[in-house]
């Protein structure tokens, strides 16, 4: 039986390192693989041409990078700055209010993409925010902030108001509070809001593509140009340098996790 | 109190304009066309059965992505509860996958899945399959199949991650209470475990169906022509060459933001109903 | 509305007004120091090179002028204009890659500005003797477009694969219910374009199309196209039940012999592809004795264009034989010219002449042999949507 | 004319929703200890949180060292309200944590740092200056929010139930440090407890709040003494309480006979309430009563007998504990009853 077991384990632990690792390690290779043909296992040819001209910074892959990057920042920061005082006023409501507060702020994030962006065209464009990058930021902060938000309100419904007011009783003003005690403390929630919101924005197609009309080029944008086109090569280089900032994520915020597990023993 | 549920509207304000203009455009009040409010356009794309298809299709993918990765996440937090080691390695790996776009996701999975991907090419190796034709269908086919792994996929780590949770924050004492109140292994899984996995695990389901139904990118690439996911139906509508047909695109809007907000109001009220009251 | 206006103005730019009056030359300078905005079609790497290694410097250089190419095509371009009109937004293009239905319904909805493209100076030398580009789908371009290139429509095969393709519908007919499962084609444009030079080969011949849509002929013709597509569907790739998105999947499809057919809107695509290792080095296209639909693509200002002089400024560099040739080589794009080579000055008619040719590309005469024009818009429209509602729904 | 620390007058003070603080007044001196004692729910900690400016309140006057504070954010108030837990800035080093009313106050940091020393000094934490609060024991961290509070020179601090989550030997480690530190920086002190010996321990003056107001104000000695209501005796924890009433002459009827009583009051049916001391065994007393039972106390040991059917706790006094079921004589001190009309 336990051996059963210990067999099972070991499959189940096999499957997940395959399932998370093979889609990056496939990806790789696509990157650089030339008449890569059924049946083919391996690439006839390998090149690296589509990462030189990643690197070189000549190809669209690069400005595209730089421009998502750009985005998702302001995205991630915008979010942060709306969703703190949003998830603050989220977290003290109760009872049913609190279920439909969150219930709101929940639409923008679940929202189909497609039905939001095709929805929301016509605002931006008759506010002039079509087609430029502080329109597809804006468009990228509706589900950024709602998404952050809700995430704030779990932070705020377990942190303890009370510290502010034993400042504000020691001396400090509203504004000294929120900058030596309240900011601080939230540190943590913070960066991982900002995470949060530039993971977000960093992966978004349709409202870019909408919003954006195209003139706001987008790392996933012109990914999905190069797989509708049938440039694997290049689409699979873009993938992989869409995964960075998101494993990076990931891997800071675990590894975050475990140091204040460590904190706390 | 008050400011709670008004930061809350000005969140969900842009949704809202969205169905406002929507609503407009799909009675004929705005939109491309504007002609006056008529109900026509309603009840022609409403009238399509194509349009049904696509929502029963959409709706069947999602659930059936969302039902095999709670089941996954289930299993892997099960399977995996022990704090560290191989079962923290296990756990790190399950999550990984998390923040991976669905543009990524969808393009590794047409190269791995197609019928000339790389499993196939692995079969083919192994002396399994004698072509492509032998792979089973898993990419523009009808069966979605390859649009269910890939949303599983995607969706596992979430869910894998709530579950893993759950179990390490509040599993272990209850657990612990159950066997001490004379409770054996299987009566404390079905008694204790279980239900709070599922209850747990709920208003998570609920919410990551709503982004499986709504995803574009991975359908785009890996769904069927026909019946047309709901969200590339809405698009292809959108950009009709016809000027005429571009306003149906909007009643599919408003089928899509409603299917949202079902599932959005049925994930608060489970979420209401298991924490808010006793029992 | 009025700040939407002014946050995209650019206060120097001449008003369309101004612009018809105004002389070329000082229509140029006052577009030094300006950015145009190009939306179109960014999916190829070897025309991107072209676009941002090889024009857009010497637009920059030669007239100040900063060329942005953004992506976009067919109906989002159409998409983006409605939207924005009805938005009262400003624009966000000045130049647009178009041609066919998309030009169409730009013209339909007034989204286009002009006339402006006799104003170009090179475009003097325009082959305007062609239909094929005199004719935009049988629509007068009325000086709302430039055009830029031809291109031919081409089957591709692997010549190891199927030493003997098929050399009409009728033989490719054969060959799918010989071998089923080995075709099909795609949801859109270049697999709308084959089931419309189908429906020529079933009505009678593209001379019974031209001269206006006519709703008849549409529907017996196109009634033969639903029995031939009913009677093969069986053998086709996936019995008929799924189509792929795009020719891009297509590509993908028969490059791993998934299926033994793709097809272009451009015959020399099968070059490019080979020189990057996307389809194997033994590709070729095939034109059926049926004849191909040969079209050119054209270059359009929209009418909320914030800087039309620039867009018009690039147009006519585009046009310049110097551009044409650059375009025109089959290592470059392979892309047709649109000027009359023969009337060229100088050396420009000897170098359009010298352009080496690839082996795998098809001779010109052929091409010149088997081709044919587009038709109304119209066609192409109801065959796309009557396609998604007979054939691809309901399949399988 | 002396400036009161603190002077409440006609304060109100809403419960959330709920109505709340009624009209209360009451003045502190500085260096004085004001106890603020209730039960649970009373509104204590309402009332302190209205004075910090954390809560909403209405008042006729409301002065903190003769300056109108009524409207004034928190932080200017010149008050300093300590939660009752001490809620240290978890970020922030013990150092950092005392300092922190003068980095907010733009002291300059040679001066801070000095007067930080000093604070921990006076709580005895010299070294604990680098320390991280996680690291402080539960004692550590009171008096570091002491030294913290008190840094400031605050005119008023409000402590809410300082001591009531300590274990006995800490509590008296706390009170000290509580008694040392207002010595020495001489704040008016605004205490809150449930606790009636604590209220005694340390209250210059103790306010009584039940129901929503101050029911007393008085110094120790005399409230214990002479509760002004039968509500405040009750609330004194007086554990025998005999109905009767007040005869014509100034006497009062009841169970325990005719009793003579020196204070008037208004004839009627009235509540007599005593402690134990009130009425004590001895050799010869004016009446016999069985004795039920035996009830050990941390100072003294108490009979519980019955009289005319209600059962009396009486005191010993002096004498050895009785055997069960005997009978024992009984002397009253007629001046020791709290009487009160009967409600």
């Amino acid at each position: 039986m336990s051996s059963v077991l210990r067999a099972g384990r070991t499959a189940g632990l096999l499957c997940l390192g395959l399932s998370a690792l093979l889609p990056m390690l496939l990806l790789a290779i696509w990157s650089v693989g030339d008449s890569w043909f059924y049946p083919a296992l391996w690439p006839s040819r390998l090149t690296a041409e589509s990462w030189r001209a990643l690197l070189s910074g000549e190809g669209r892959l690069w400005a595209a990078a730089v421009t998502s990057m750009l985005l998702a920042a302001g995205t991630g920061a915008m979010a942060c700055i709306v969703a703190l005082p949003v998830g603050r006023a989220l977290a003290r409501l109760d009872g049913w209010r609190r279920h439909l507060g969150a219930a709101l702020t929940f639409l923008p994030v679940a929202a189909p993409p497609v039905a939001l962006a095709t929805g929301l065209q016509f605002s931006f464009l008759s506010l002039g925010l079509g087609g430029r990058p502080i329109g597809v930021l804006l468009a990228h902060a509706v589900p950024a902030v709602a998404y952050v938000s809700l995430y704030f309100t779990g932070v705020f419904a377990g942190f303890d108001a009370r510290v502010e007011e034993e400042a504000r009783s020691l001396g400090a003003s509203a504004g000294q509070t929120f900058w030596f005690i309240t900011l601080p403390l939230l540190r943590r929630p913070l960066a991982e809001g900002f995470a949060l919101g530039f993971l977000i924005s960093w992966s978004q197609m349709p409202l870019t593509l909408l919003i954006g009309g195209g003139a706001v080029r987008t790392l996933p944008i012109e990914v999905f140009a190069f797989v509708e086109a049938g440039q694997d090569r290049i689409a699979a280089t873009g993938a992989l340098v869409l995964l960075v900032p998101a494993l990076v994520a990931l891997a800071a915020a675990r590894l975050a996790a475990s140091r204040t597990e460590v904190a706390a023993v | 109190m008050r400011w709670g549920l008004l930061a809350a509207a000005l969140v969900a304000s842009p949704v809202a304009a969205g169905v406002v203009y929507s609503a407009a455009a799909a009675t004929g009040l705005a939109g491309f066309d504007p002609r006056g409010f008529s109900t026509d356009r309603l009840s022609r794309v409403l009238g399509e059965p194509a349009v049904w298809e696509s929502l029963a299709w959409t709706v069947r993918t999602a659930s059936l992505a969302t039902l095999l990765a709670s089941a996954l996440a289930v299993l892997v937090a099960m399977t995996f509860r022990r704090g560290r080691g191989v079962d923290r390695l296990a756990r790190t790996l399950a999550v990984l996958p998390l923040p991976v776009p669905h543009l990524v996701a969808a393009t590794t999975a047409v190269l791995l899945l197609a019928q000339s991907g790389l499993l196939s090419r692995l079969g083919f190796a192994a002396g399994w399959l004698a072509g492509p034709a032998d792979m089973p269908p898993l990419v523009y086919d009808r069966g979605g199949l390859g649009l269910v792994l890939t949303l599983t996929w995607k969706e596992l780590p979430f869910l894998a991650l709530v579950a893993t949770t759950l179990l390490a924050t509040r599993g272990a004492a209850l657990e612990e209470t159950a066997r001490g109140l004379g409770a054996g292994p299987w009566d404390t899984f079905r008694l204790v475990t279980w239900p709070l996995l599922w209850r747990g695990l709920l208003p998570s389901i609920v919410a990551v169906f709503a982004f499986a139904a709504g995803s574009y990118e991975a359908a785009a690439m890996l769904a069927p022509s026909d019946p047309l996911a709901l969200p590339l139906l809405t698009l292809e509508r959108y950009t009709d060459p016809d000027l005429a047909r571009r306003g149906d695109a909007f009643v599919l809007v408003l089928v899509g933001l409603m299917l949202t907000g079902a599932a959005v109001g049925l994930h608060e009220w489970v979420r209401y109903r298991t924490t808010e009251l006793p029992g | 509305m009025s700040l939407a206006k002014a946050s995209c103005g650019r206060s120097s730019t001449p008003q369309p007004r101004d612009l018809a009056r105004a002389p070329w030359d000082s229509l140029a300078s006052g577009a030094r120091g300006t950015t145009v905005t190009w939306r179109m079609w960014r999916g190829d790497p070897s025309i991107n090179a072209y676009v941002d290694r090889w024009v857009s410097p010497r637009v920059l250089q030669r007239y100040g002028i900063n060329l942005n190419a953004v992506e976009g095509q067919g109906p989002e371009i159409v998409n983006q204009l409605q939207v924005e009109k009805e938005a009262g937004a400003g624009g966000t293009a000045d130049l647009v890659w178009i041609n066919g239905e998309t030009f169409h319904q730009l013209r339909q909805a007034d989204l286009l500005y002009g006339p402006w493209s006799g104003r170009l100076p090179h475009a003097a030398w325009v082959d305007s003797a062609s239909p094929i580009i005199s004719r935009d789908f049988e629509q007068d371009p009325a000086g709302y477009e430039s055009p830029w290139g031809t291109v031919q429509f081409a089957l591709i095969y692997d010549s190891a694969r199927t030493p003997a393709p098929p050399r009409s519908y009728a033989e490719l007919r054969e060959w799918i219910l010989a071998h089923p499962g080995r075709f099909t084609h795609d949801q859109a444009f270049a697999g709308i374009t084959f089931l419309k030079q189908l429906m020529y080969a079933l009505g009678g011949g593209v001379e019974r199309f031209q001269g206006g849509f006519h709703e008849e002929l549409y529907r017996t013709s196109s009634n033969r196209v639903w029995r031939w597509l009913e009677e093969v569907r069986p053998s086709l790739w996936r019995r008929g039940g799924s189509y792929p998105p795009g020719v891009a999947e297509l590509h993908r499809l028969f490059a791993n012999g998934e299926v033994d057919f793709t097809m272009s809107n451009n015959q020399n695509e099968v070059v490019t592809k080979v020189a990057q290792g996307i389809f194997p080095a033994t590709a070729r296209a095939l034109l059926l004795g049926d004849g191909t639909i040969a079209n050119a693509h054209f270059l359009g200002i929209p009418a909320n264009a914030p800087n039309p002089a620039g867009a018009m400024v690039v147009a006519d560099f585009l046009l310049s034989p110097e551009a044409q040739l650059e375009k025109a080589r089959s290592t470059v794009w392979g892309d047709g010219t649109v000027l009359a080579v023969d009337r060229l000055p100088g050396p420009w008619a000897r170098r359009f002449a010298e352009l080496a040719r690839d082996p795998r590309a098809l001779s010109r005469d052929s091409l010149a042999r088997y081709a044919r024009p587009e038709v109304a818009p119209e066609y192409h429209e109801r065959l796309a949507r009557d396609w998604r509602s007979r054939i691809r729904r309901g399949g399988s | 004319m002396s400036t009161a620390a603190l002077r409440i007058e006609r304060l109100s003070a809403p419960f959330g929703s709920a109505p709340g603080l009624e009209d209360l007044s009451f003045e502190v001196q500085s260096g004085e200890r004001f106890v603020l004692l209730g039960a649970s729910g009373a509104g204590k900690t309402t009332l302190l949180r209205a004075i910090a400016g954390l809560a909403p309140a209405a008042a006729r006057r409301m002065e903190v060292a003769g300056y109108d504070v009524a409207a004034l954010p928190p932080e200017r108030r010149d008050v300093v309200y300590l939660h009752q837990t001490p809620l240290l800035f978890p970020h922030l080093t013990v150092g950092r944590n005392v300092g922190f009313p003068l980095r907010v106050r733009k002291v300059p940091a040679a001066q801070a740092a000095k007067r930080v020393e000093e604070a921990l000094s006076a709580v005895h934490l010299e070294s604990f200056a680098d320390r991280m609060p996680h690291t402080l024991s539960g004692g550590q961290r009171h008096r570091v929010a002491l030294a913290r509070a008190i840094i400031a020179r605050p005119a008023v601090l409000l402590l809410d139930e300082p001591f009531a989550s300590l274990d006995p030997s800490l509590r008296q480690e706390v009170r000290e440090a509580v008694l040392t530190i207002q010595r020495e920086y001489g704040p008016a002190l605004v205490l809150v407890t449930h606790d009636l010996d604590e209220a005694g321990l340390l209250g210059d003056q103790v306010g009584v709040l039940l129901r929503r107001r101050l029911a007393q104000v008085d110094r120790p000695a005399q409230l214990f003494a002479r509760p002004t209501s039968l509500e405040v005796a009750r609330f004194l924890g007086m554990p025998n309480e005999v109905v009767g009433r007040i005869a014509e002459q100034g006497c009062f009827e009841s169970v325990l006979g005719v009793l003579r009583v020196s204070r008037t009051i208004a004839p009627g049916p009235s509540v007599a309430l005593f402690r134990p001391e009130a009425v004590r065994i001895c050799e010869r007393g004016f009446m016999a009563a069985p004795v039920v039972a035996l009830r050990h106390r941390v100072h003294q040991t108490t009979a519980i007998v019955e009289v005319g059917g209600t059962r009396l706790e009486v005191a010993l006094g002096g004498a050895r504990p009785p055997a069960a079921h005997s009978l024992v004589q009984l002397s009253i001190d007629p001046d020791q009853l709290m009487i009160f009309p009967a409600p």
